[in-house]
């Protein structure tokens, strides 16, 4: 039964490119955008209990390394990607050998230092990252022959990156592996005295997550074809962490819903709302009055509640 | 020589400032555990109703209106406290999600109700003249800046070593099961103290404002500095907070003249180096 | 193995927290198989002697052996795969779990398994299995699908008893083990400690002493961290520091 | 209060319309049809950069209400669209005008990085452009065909700004400070050049963050043997920077002048007596004493209770450079290249005075020099030189100005530095 919704789903999804216009199209895009980028923070934050607040600096380190690559060194798209994909990783491991040194609030704080850091690199390194002006001129690449330049091309390839993604982490998350991570996010003293070596899980958690967040990262500034320092804001570090806890922190839909609540907002209700910024205030505030783990949980318990009053 | 007198004022002066932002902070995690990322737009906040005060009513002082910005946030710290944070307690992330949503909400009011321009802060008149240090000019208010943030420690520590209340909140600080357990009235602590710790930071806000201005943003400026310093200090520690504040002050004055090149990442780098050496910060006893 | 290694040996064990000793050069010789009693009034420092063999503290000098092999600088995840286990006076389980679940971690945690990044957990079925065979034997077998949230805290006691019991340790560290329980339900968890396999070492915790010294075979007196007495049961019983330390002078 | 002004799109009648629309359809037809022009208004309402961005929307919405809504005799509905400054948000609200409301033209956007994230977007699209966002080289090495400014670049006014400390004021040590953005730099490599083409000397240039608390420690490190500092700041940091020279009592022993955003009417109206006698450069002041800009500036400060600056008074122009060429056009909004070369084309007198534009699509305009000096009892910048039709190039080759790299915090070298 589930399958058979997830499948609806998909192929709901699938469709949309022909029967919507090119900016449902695109506000659709950047939906599943943010909402691989939000899956992959949380699985520090859902499932790790690592609260991230500087998770950009990885969406932003790989978006700014292909275009770098891509427009002033002219390489190939394919090796632009490997290289992002490869070099963030490896900045995910060393970040992670020095942002886990803390947990808690420290942990939150010295992620946010890591990518205010590279926020004032991007700003001040000119000659690399054109500081304030951004990197622009990237063009998307042609898949097989397919030019992606069209809003309903990128999309299905955005479509199937994102599918993928959400798999890979799905079953990284209800691996044995990632029931050792929610291990040591509940109860992390008594996992090592059952033989888990606790650091090591959150370390490789951090890598595949920086990983996925890269990922993202090339979406977003192929999507953009421009990255500029702001994608390193902690203004956008806290929006992803906001909408993996608004739409339910360990969850797997929770990130999505959240995603597609905050894209949605800040994109779409701007346009009918003056004040969109207040509108969403209150929204994470009645999110937590009314249902305090986010909004997938919440729906769930409600459903739960109204089969139960049925029957 | 002028360079080292004048910047050396200049740190102080930061540090002053930082302190009457981030002590109000640190006590509110100290006891409750919260990080309560209001506190940005708490001093922002704090510093419009102190502006818009001053701008409106004829002959008020910079001290009336930091009392009434202070008196005002504490208000709205304590509804916050009273209808919101106290549902939940043991959930950190929805602390977060709340906390930040409120600062949205806060910002886009100040916004709406003050617009997009600077307000002035104007310092009282007697100060608003340099005055000169062996020779160099140096704002004088700054360096009453200084005094009132020392007098601001010098008020809190006396209110945690030596009055009841004090002594609940370091009860509650040390071990929260068993303050409860001897009888402390834990929530209303929380309340308490969460009202002060908002009240510090509105009246931060306006006494910042003769150095800063209410603007749009000074809340987003504001909080990672409050981190930075907590965080430096060691969270919960009045002493971490105090000097943490005085260190940033000092790091980031003679940072950004002597090393322009890193004035982007120069208060993030020391931060870093604490937290991976030293995870408690310099004067905390509790690991962050 | 001869029977002249000690199965958990402490040689000159100091941990000083800022001005208080904690641990007072204690040197402990716990042989294969023994049934060691650990007392001594609040504060006598039995708790942070668990700590330090688990390796949760890291003690200022001295040296923890296990079955000979100076363990003293290992992570307390390494000393679990040597054969090292422990419960918690503090209820430590993973409350948002089903009790099966909990288990199985034990179990999971010594197999290599728990590296496996991929495949499902809730494919995992023989540890599902054996995790149930557990629970059965500890008598929680009927309700392995409730989540430890729902359980009664003396069946948490179990609980934390089967989880320790999963790692099929060599040496079981159980620190108070009949805390807040029911005299019926003191009852159950004596059994279920007296059944432990003979060859399994324990090392116990507790101050329930009727029951303890029942299960126990040798005692140990700790005060202000200190070993006082050290001994068969009836010698540690028969000495009169016992008597003052616990009457007083 | 939190009613949007903003229109949904009139359904789907409107859009059938406009597919059905050909090139072909005489502009007679289409200046009479019912369907209005629809134009895009790309600000900021939201964020740090609110103050100039309500400017904006508050100007251009007076503008089109005093023409009734009508610009050559064609109706026109605004729609506004919020990218609250940040690039990604730009370019999204910059498709939703386009693909969602069909907008014919767009006004905005205000920030360099927010037109630089829709450059590319705007050539796919072909949308004609007005923006007052002046980054050097969206109309120098990159030229947009569909962008037309007519404020001006980035170093345009600071040009004729570094002439006059040389020749008029006799300046020959100066320092610049000025925000660590694009505009702040282009603002201060322009000024330098034309100083030190002059014989003056830059000693020191400063580039504070955009997020510094507090300039207290840049105040400290300024040289005190300098005639005068130039100030290339943006948004309120000008007014911060101003206030605190005066804290430090330095207000009394330095000159200070400034670039276009420095002291603009928006944080005048904000300031005291400390900014009395600075001087600043720019293509407009409130001031200016033209019949035009006298009765825009007057109904401006009527209905707002302020007097219009930087981005008010550029919206306007805007306006008005789009109303004259529509009205070239006869109202037809549909062929954009048209549209594109009549906006090109235009040559007429605006609020900020005559203007006309080269083939990059930047103003030739006046610049004025401007001294702050209390009337009525506030504080207006008091024009107080001219100078007619400047370019980009200012005096320079086009072509050799084009060759060199853009204006940058490196570029042209600072030579005179002193340390």
């Amino acid at each position: 039964m589930n399958k058979v919704l997830m499948l609806l789903f998909v192929a709901g999804l699938a469709i949309i490119p022909l029967v919507s216009g090119d900016f449902y199209i695109n506000l659709a895009t950047q939906i599943l955008i943010a909402a691989v980028f939000a899956l992959s923070l949380n699985l520090l934050v859902g499932y790790g209990g690592l609260t991230s607040l500087g998770h950009v600096a990885f969406l932003g380190l790989s978006a700014y390394i292909c275009a770098w690559t891509s427009t002033k060194l002219g390489v190939a798209p394919l090796v632009a990607i490997g290289l992002s994909l490869v070099i963030t990783t490896i900045m995910s491991a060393l970040f992670g050998l020095i942002a886990l040194r803390a947990t808690g609030l420290g942990f939150l704080m010295i992620t946010l230092a890591i990518s205010q850091v590279l926020w004032g690199l991007a700003y001040r390194w000119a000659s690399v990252t054109n500081g304030d002006n951004g990197i622009s001129g990237l063009t998307r690449p042609s898949l097989f022959g397919l030019s992606l330049d069209s809003a309903s091309s990128f999309y299905w390839l955005t479509l199937i990156i994102s599918i993928f993604a959400f798999i890979l982490m799905a079953a990284f998350a209800m691996s044995a592996f990632g029931s050792s991570l929610q291990g040591t996010r509940d109860q992390a003293r008594r996992m090592r005295a059952l033989g888990y070596n606790v650091w090591l899980i959150r370390w490789i958690t951090f890598i595949y997550s920086g990983f996925w967040a890269a990922v993202a990262g090339l979406l977003y500034v192929y999507y953009n074809k421009y990255i500029h320092p702001s994608a390193l804001s902690v203004t956008a570090s806290a929006e992803a962490l906001l909408a993996v806890i608004a739409g339910g922190a360990g969850t797997l839909g929770g990130p999505i819903v959240g995603a597609a609540l905050l894209v949605f907002l800040k994109n779409y209700a701007s346009s009918f709302v003056e004040r969109w910024n207040m509108l969403l205030g209150f929204i994470f505030v009645l999110i937590v009055l009314l249902m305090p783990d986010g909004i997938v949980p919440g729906v769930q318990r409600l459903i739960r509640r109204m089969r139960g009053a049925q029957s | 020589m002028q360079f080292w007198v004048v910047q050396g004022l200049n740190s102080l002066a930061l540090g002053g400032l930082l302190f009457l932002l981030a002590s109000g902070f640190s006590l509110i995690f100290g006891l409750m555990r919260l990080a309560n990322l209001t506190h940005g737009a708490m001093f922002m906040l704090g510093a419009y109703i102190g502006a818009g005060l001053m701008r409106s009513v004829d002959g008020v002082s910079l001290w009336v209106a930091a009392i009434a910005g202070g008196l005002g946030v504490a208000l709205f710290g304590w509804v916050l406290e009273r209808f919101i944070l106290r549902r939940l307690p043991d959930n950190p992330l929805g602390q977060v999600l709340v906390t930040l949503g409120v600062a949205f909400i806060i910002a886009d009011a100040c916004l709406l109700i003050w617009g997009g321009d600077p307000i002035p802060i104007p310092a009282p008149s007697y100060l608003a003249r340099p005055l000169f240090v062996g020779g160099f000019a140096f704002p004088a208010y700054r360096l009453v800046v200084v005094l009132i943030a020392l007098a601001a420690a010098a008020g809190l520590y006396v209110m945690i070593e030596r009055t009841r209340l004090g002594a609940m909140i370091r009860a509650g600080v040390d071990d929260m099961q068993m303050a409860r357990a001897v009888g402390i009235p834990v929530s209303r602590l929380f309340s308490i103290v969460f009202c002060l710790g908002a009240g510090i930071a509105g009246a931060g806000g306006v006494l910042a404002g003769p150095i800063l201005s209410a603007y749009p943003g000074l809340d987003a400026d504001m909080l990672p500095l409050a981190l930075i310093v907590v965080i430096l200090g060691g969270i919960g520690s009045l002493m971490g907070a105090f000097v943490g504040s005085f260190i940033i002050g000092i790091i980031y004055t003679f940072g950004t003249a002597l090393l322009p090149d890193l004035a982007y990442i120069i208060l993030f780098l020391p931060m870093i180096v604490v937290i991976a050496f030293r995870p408690q910060g310099l004067f905390g006893h509790v690991s962050a | 193995m001869s029977h002249a290694t000690p199965a958990l040996e402490i040689v000159g064990l100091n941990k000083v927290f800022g001005g208080l000793r904690a641990t007072q050069d204690v040197n402990l010789h716990i042989v294969q198989g023994d049934r060691r009693l650990l007392i001594g009034p609040n504060g006598a420092g039995k708790t942070t002697l668990f700590n330090q063999i688990t390796g949760d503290i890291i003690p200022t000098s001295g040296q923890i052996k296990l079955f000979g092999q100076d363990v003293s600088k290992l992570r307390p995840d390494q000393r679990a795969h040597l054969g090292l286990s422990r419960t918690y006076q503090i209820i430590t389980l993973f409350p948002k779990n089903t009790i099966l679940h909990n288990v199985a971690l034990g179990l999971l945690g010594l197999s290599n398994e728990r590296w496996n990044l991929f495949r499902p957990m809730a494919r995992a079925s023989h540890l599902h299995d054996e995790a149930q065979t557990i629970l059965e034997s500890v008598g929680l077998g009927a309700m392995s699908n409730k989540l430890v949230s729902q359980i009664a805290y003396g069946e948490k006691r179990r609980l934390e008893i089967a989880l320790a019991l999963a790692q099929k340790p060599k040496v079981l560290l159980l620190d108070e083990p009949l805390a807040g329980l029911s005299t019926q339900e003191r009852l159950t968890v004596k059994n279920l400690i007296a059944n432990i396999p003979k060859e399994t070492t324990v090392v116990l915790i507790e101050h329930d002493m009727d029951t303890a010294l029942d299960l126990a075979e040798s005692v140990t007196l700790l005060h202000y961290g200190k070993v006082i007495v050290d001994g068969t049961r009836e010698d540690v019983i028969s000495d009169p520091r016992t008597r003052e330390v616990y009457l007083g002078h | 209060m939190t009613i949007s002004r903003r229109h949904l799109i009139q359904g789907a009648a409107g859009f059938a319309s406009m597919a059905g629309l050909s090139a072909g359809v005489s502009t007679r037809a289409l200046a009479q049809s019912a369907e209005p022009m629809r134009l895009g208004l790309l600000t900021v309402k939201t964020g740090p950069l609110a103050s100039g961005g309500i400017d904006m929307e508050r100007a251009l919405t007076m503008f089109l209400k005093e023409r009734n809504n009508e610009l050559a005799g064609r109706k026109v509905e605004l729609i506004v669209a919020d990218t609250a400054g940040v690039p990604a948000t730009a370019r999204t609200k910059t498709q939703e005008l386009v693909e969602k409301n069909k907008v014919h033209a767009l006004v905005g956007p205000l920030a360099a990085f927010e037109a630089l994230a829709i450059d590319d977007y705007l050539r796919e699209v072909k949308i004609p452009t007005l923006s007052v966002a002046a980054a050097e080289d969206m109309t120098q090495r990159k030229p947009n065909p569909w962008f037309v400014r007519g404020t001006s670049s980035s170093a345009q006014c600071a040009h004729p700004m570094g002439e006059y400390c040389a020749k008029e004021l006799g300046y020959k040590r100066m320092i610049t400070i000025g925000d660590d953005i694009a505009f702040g730099q282009e603002m201060s490599a322009g000024f330098q050049r034309t100083f030190e083409d002059n014989g003056g000397k830059i000693v020191q240039k400063l580039f504070p963050p955009l997020t510094a608390p507090d300039y207290g420690t840049y105040v400290a490190q300024l040289k005190n043997d300098v005639d005068a500092i130039f100030l290339a700041f943006a948004g309120s940091n000008g007014f911060r920077f101003v206030r605190q020279l005066n804290e430090y009592g330095l207000l009394s022993k330095v000159k200070v002048v400034g670039g276009m955003t420095a002291l603009d009417e928006a944080v005048l109206r904000n300031m005291g007596d400390e900014a009395l006698g600075i001087i600043t450069t720019c293509w407009y002041s409130a001031d200016l004493n033209t019949p035009m800009n006298t009765k825009f500036a007057t109904a401006f400060r009527d209905q707002f209770k302020y007097d219009p600056g930087f981005y008010a008074a550029g919206t306007y122009v805007e306006g008005q450079v789009l109303e004259a060429a529509m009205t070239a056009t006869k109202g037809n909004v549909e062929d954009k290249e048209a549209l594109m070369k009549a906006l090109r084309a235009v040559k007429m007198e605006t609020v900020r005075g005559p203007v006309r534009f080269d083939e990059f699509g930047n103003v030739v305009g006046d610049i004025y020099i401007r001294k702050v000096a209390r009337k009525d009892g506030r504080l207006v910048n008091q024009v107080i030189k001219t100078y007619k039709d400047v370019s980009q190039f200012w005096t320079y080759d086009q072509k050799a100005f084009l060759a060199a790299p853009v204006y940058s915090r490196e570029s042209p070298a600072a030579k005179f530095l002193e340390n």
